[in-house]
């Protein structure tokens, strides 16, 4: 039982982080139909920017923030400079992404050198906690507890603000959101930086959980990301947050009972999805 | 006298919206039918049907008296049946000519051969360029298909589709967004291609005096059902087609 | 008939360069340069390879190193487990290419119906399920770490293996030109341009498509195996992501839907690794020379889509174009 | 005579290499129905999604007032007061009824709020279904629905697209009715194939062919006019 629960809060962690990698990449996507195959690279920045922050002011707090700003600034430049010109060409826009990766990951080594750095979590997150018979490890717990705070963030802006309905009204049809009077490019673009955003924060909480950061980080957790956005349904952050925590728990177990097969157990729900549900196991669409 | 295709109750649903409905036609070899009727009709999604793009929901079509309602796109265009569409639908990167010869390349069945130059197949070129000429493309063989005009576009979808030498022709408003100068030209090929009477032909086609002209026989679809069939001048006689036309009760000002 | 001038063009230049390059070694001795030379060979093959696929068929595979890598483990495998004969190579390649063979077909079977970003995904997704199964089978591969092995005397001989990988690149392009011309080809070309109209012409584009994806893994899976050869050695690195960016690098600076594009393209590629490497002694930005291919390729990509290749027959054609339109525009002005 | 809303001077469109609008003009005046009339393929849906900028012109002039609007994005020309109803409705299905009107209200004002409960008044399934998820709507209503949320958003010139298209005859005459109610608070141009329909509600006619507009006038005229509608509207 005490195992059991470990590994599901083990990988409930990492289904959260995949998460909010996710969020950004389904949304961007419902809304623009944009792949973005860089989005491992604003993911990688935002653990870069914060730790770098994090080591300077000693402040875990303030390192998320600087992650997210970094994101937030990322997110701006790169749609601007790289997708908006290839808006409504897949291909270009596969194969610009793809290129940006490579070239976000070589900027890292530039800018914070090539060697992998250390990262510890701050004092207040150290250690564990004990429930009874179940010792908890309190950096997943925050991790768990940001993750599901953040879905529920998004959750409610979607639902019940002005912004929230023009972006799912976006999705369902760009051009008559256009016809009511909405600047469909503006909301793209802060659709787009707060996925940068929290790609770059999941980075960040990333980096002390898994205690070193490199610069070829984002790809791994990127192709997570995508597997969940495909579970999931594309433009779908519900079915995005059931899926990563699918995708999570499943490889924790799978790492502790047949390691061998972790992976593989992954891909393999990835392309019964595209081959047998390819808009997804939780979208009804009527 | 059996006939080269024929509906039996054929029907699609999207929903509860009915876009073909119990349509019921045979038509005999050779003879030339065009449909018409107002926008939504379902005369595309007819040809949809026919050709396999979409699956009927329920009722049967049979080909040459063999009932294909389910075979593919594919195995259809190999029995006989080549449909050309609304929108031009040509490869842009590639010459006239080499778009007119991969449908004689499909005619001719040669599938999967990787070892020998397209240009060892000279009686491929020959057949593309006398269809060409039928198509009044002469001349543009070596032209990108992206940089003609048009209506050149639109003869050259006919001249693929007259390539694969298929008994039946499904053609689906050929002159659809055409600068009015462009028209008489598809027309002419059209009326080529029906005086060769070697193929059935099933025109869907808005201009009305080009239909009168070609016709052996009109049908008239209306929200999915087949509303009137019959020879030209009984159509234009036909009350019913006419208030179909003009929306419900048009007898309403002229009684 | 221009195009396919402009092709015998192409191919007579590739054959003058070719057999000079078969008599440099004879002529000149620069280890190096023999040594850069045979690793253009080795990804122009490799580069070509992607080209039937990016460029002929119009299949974006993120995933093409799973093949190289699948050659280059073969390779090195049979090369440290049996004895390092001419025999084994031999072995290894057709073990290799048997592999090869069946993962695409099977990759491809599952996977080519899909949409194109779905495709990149999952193609991506597959060649790092390689990677770290590499990773994680130690006991054949030895991991990250990776390992070491001999080869034939024969191969290592340096100039006998320039002229192998010289002969087998020049045969593996005017194999692809044939192929490219053949009928089949011809189908490929029109699956990129329209899937829709190809197959209602008849033509069931899904075989061809898996087809298209064997040979293409196939050759790939030759490369990896000349590769690791050339190396004497081998770890997971074969199955990165990188080795596919510098596949999509070279086709795409060079020219897609060329063939001749992707030798170009590995031989700039190539040289400009070794120019800017050389420039590390200058300024250490020069380490990360990816990054300049990184920000080429994008704006290739962006704003001359065709390549080197693609740009200098659009510059000749404008260049006839406009003899032409003055000529017209006299004639109706 | 009335002023001049919205004027079209020889626009053309293409729609890729498709020449749709060859030439159209015509004018719409405050407060009048102005219906486009034709053939299906004549160009009316295309001239509607011209002026909103859904599809560019690629020559000639839009005013809308005094402005001109052809080159201006989608969403400009919506928040200078026009309204769309695509022949499709246009429908946010997973959005409720609600969400439907609030994603076109720009804001929550009194102006705004007078407008959506006049509407509704019209509308009263819409009131009824308030919180119903859109897509579930019968067809009717859906074009209710759409009405409705091109109207809330201070919309001076309402464009509707064969709004009795799909729908059964005792839901046209209701969905008629409502425009009709609404012509003394907006302009509307209207295309529309059924013609009883339209020459009820119309004040003005166009009848638009091969991308241009080739007849006016009163639609008095053409109501006692045989020869003239079978001429243009016939298929004879």
């Amino acid at each position: 039982m005490e195992l059991f629960f470990s590994l599901l809060i083990n990988g409930l962690a990492t289904g959260m982080l995949i998460f909010l990698l996710a969020v950004g990449l389904t949304l961007i996507f419902g809304l623009m139909s944009v792949l973005n195959f860089a989005h491992g690279g604003l993911f990688a920045w935002g653990a870069y920017g914060g730790v770098w922050i994090y080591s300077l002011t000693e402040s875990y707090m303030i390192g998320v923030a600087g992650a997210i700003i970094t994101g937030v600034i990322l997110g701006f430049i790169t749609e601007k400079l790289i997708i908006k010109p290839v808006y409504g060409d897949h291909v270009q826009q596969i194969l610009i992404t793809l290129g940006y990766m490579l070239v976000l990951g070589e900027l890292i080594k530039v800018v914070f050198g090539p060697n992998q750095i250390a990262v510890s979590p701050p004092e207040l997150l150290r250690g564990s906690i004990e429930i009874g018979e179940l010792l908890i490890i309190k950096y997943r717990a925050f991790i768990i507890i940001t993750g599901i705070f953040i879905f529920l963030i998004v959750n409610y802006i979607l639902k019940n603000t002005k912004i929230g309905l023009i972006v799912r009204a976006g999705v369902i049809d760009k051009e008559m959101i256009q016809a009511l009077g909405v600047n469909i490019n503006k909301v793209f673009l802060y659709v787009f930086m707060t996925g940068a955003a929290l790609a770059a924060l999941s980075g960040m909480l990333l980096a002390p959980y898994a205690g070193v950061i490199h610069a070829d980080m984002g790809m791994e957790y990127a192709i997570l990301a995508f597997v969940v956005v495909v579970i999931g349904g594309m433009g779908n952050v519900t079915g995005s947050l059931l899926a990563a925590a699918l995708v999570g728990i499943s490889g924790a177990f799978m790492a502790y009972y047949v390691p061998e097969l972790s992976l593989a157990t992954n891909m393999l729900l990835m392309v019964i999805v595209l081959v047998f549900r390819p808009k997804g196991l939780f979208t009804i669409r009527g | 006298m059996t006939s080269i295709i024929e509906t039996k109750n054929l029907g699609i649903s999207f929903g509860n919206h009915k876009a073909v409905d119990q349509v019921n036609f045979a038509i005999d070899e050779h003879q030339f039918t065009s449909i018409i009727g107002p926008n939504g009709a379902g005369k595309t999604t007819l040809f949809n049907l026919l050709s396999g793009q979409l699956k009927a929901t329920n009722g049967d079509i049979f080909f040459c008296g063999k009932n294909i309602t389910k075979c593919s796109t594919v195995e259809r265009t190999r029995l006989g049946m080549g449909r050309s569409f609304q929108l031009t639908n040509v490869f842009p990167n590639l010459t006239t000519l080499e778009n007119v010869r991969l449908a004689v390349q499909a005619q001719k069945k040669i599938y999967f051969q990787m070892l020998k130059s397209v240009f060892s197949y000279k009686d491929h070129s020959e057949i593309a360029k006398t269809i060409l000429k039928t198509t009044l493309l002469v001349n543009k063989d070596d032209v990108l298909a992206k940089n003609l005009s048009h209506g050149d576009k639109r003869k050259l979808e006919l001249a693929m589709l007259l390539a694969l030498d298929t008994k039946l022709l499904l053609l689906d408003e050929p002159t659809a967004g055409m600068s009015v100068e462009d028209v008489p030209a598809i027309y002419e090929v059209i009326e080529r291609i029906k005086e060769e009477k070697t193929k059935t032909i099933l025109l869907i086609e808005h201009k009305m005096d080009m239909i009168m002209n070609l016709s052996d026989r009109i049908m008239v679809l209306f929200n999915g059902k087949l509303l009137a069939d019959g020879a030209p001048k009984e159509i234009i006689a036909n009350e019913t087609v006419q208030s179909a036309y003009l929306g419900g009760l048009y007898d309403e000002y002229t009684a | 008939m221009r195009v396919s001038y402009e092709n015998k063009l192409g191919s007579i230049i590739f054959l003058m360069v070719s057999c000079l390059l078969i008599v440099f070694p004879l002529v000149y001795e620069d280890r190096n340069l023999l040594i850069i030379f045979t690793q253009i060979f080795i990804f122009a093959i490799f580069a070509m390879s992607y080209d039937i696929l990016l460029g002929f068929t119009g299949i974006i595979s993120f995933g093409h190193a799973m093949f190289f890598g699948i050659g280059a483990y073969s390779m090195s495998i049979f090369m440290k487990r049996f004895e390092p004969e001419m025999l084994y190579v031999f072995l290894a390649l057709i073990v290799g290419v048997f592999l090869s063979a069946i993962v695409s077909y099977v990759v491809g079977l599952l996977t080519l119906r899909l949409k194109t970003h779905y495709y990149a995904m999952l193609t991506l997704a597959l060649a790092n399920l390689f990677y770290v199964g590499a990773e994680k089978w130690r006991s054949l591969t030895e991991g990250a770490d990776g390992f070491t092995f001999r080869i034939p005397d024969f191969l290592r001989e340096r100039v006998n293996f320039y002229l192998i990988t010289l002969v087998l690149m020049v045969l593996v392009y005017f194999a692809l030109k044939l192929f490219i011309q053949s009928p089949f080809g011809k189908v490929l070309v029109a699956i990129k341009e329209n899937e829709q109209r190809t197959e209602s012409l008849g033509f069931n584009i899904l075989y061809y498509k898996i087809i298209a994806s064997i040979i293409a893994g196939i050759l790939a899976s030759i490369a990896g195996a000349l590769y690791a050869i050339s190396l004497r050695f081998v770890n997971t690195s074969v199955f990165s992501i990188d080795i596919t960016l510098d596949a999509l690098l070279m086709t795409i600076i060079g020219g897609v839907g060329t063939i001749i594009g992707a030798v170009i393209g590995s031989g700039v590629i190539e040289f400009s690794h070794y120019w800017l490497t050389s420039l590390v002694k200058l300024h250490w930005i020069f380490e990360r020379w990816i990054i300049f291919f990184g920000i080429l390729y994008i704006l290739t990509v962006m704003f001359f889509p065709k390549g080197i290749v693609g740009a200098l027959t659009a510059l000749k054609r404008k260049a006839r174009h406009e003899k032409k339109h003055d000529q017209s525009d006299k004639m109706t002005g | 005579m009335m002023s001049t809303l919205l004027k079209l001077q020889q626009v053309e469109t293409y729609i890729e290499e498709f020449h749709i609008l060859q030439g159209i003009s015509f004018e719409a005046r405050k407060g009048e129905v102005t219906v486009l009339l034709g053939r299906n393929g004549a160009g009316k849906t295309t001239t509607l999604r011209t002026i909103m900028g859904l599809n560019k012109a690629s020559k000639g002039q839009i005013f809308f007032g005094n402005e001109e609007i052809q080159t201006l994005q989608p969403y400009e020309i919506a928040n200078k007061g026009m309204g769309y109803v695509p022949e499709d409705q246009g429908i946010f299905g997973e959005l409720t009824v609600e969400e439907n009107i609030k994603v076109a209200m720009k804001k929550d004002d009194s102006q705004s709020l007078e407008r959506l409960e006049w509407i509704l008044q019209i509308f009263p399934d819409l009131k009824k279904f308030w919180q119903k998820q859109s897509g579930l709507l019968s067809g009717g209503q859906k074009q209710m629905l759409s009405i409705a949320r091109a109207y809330v958003k201070n919309c001076e010139l309402l464009l509707i697209d064969e709004p009795s298209k799909g729908l059964a005859p005792i839901v046209v005459e209701k969905v008629m009715e409502s425009i009709q109610e609404m012509k003394d608070k907006t302009t509307i141009i209207l295309v529309e194939q059924n013609f009883m329909m339209a020459s009820r509600i119309g004040d003005y006619f166009y009848i638009v062919d091969e991308g241009r507009t080739v007849y006016d006038g009163k639609m008095q005229e053409l109501i006692g006019n045989k020869e003239l509608r079978e001429k243009h509207l016939g298929i004879a």
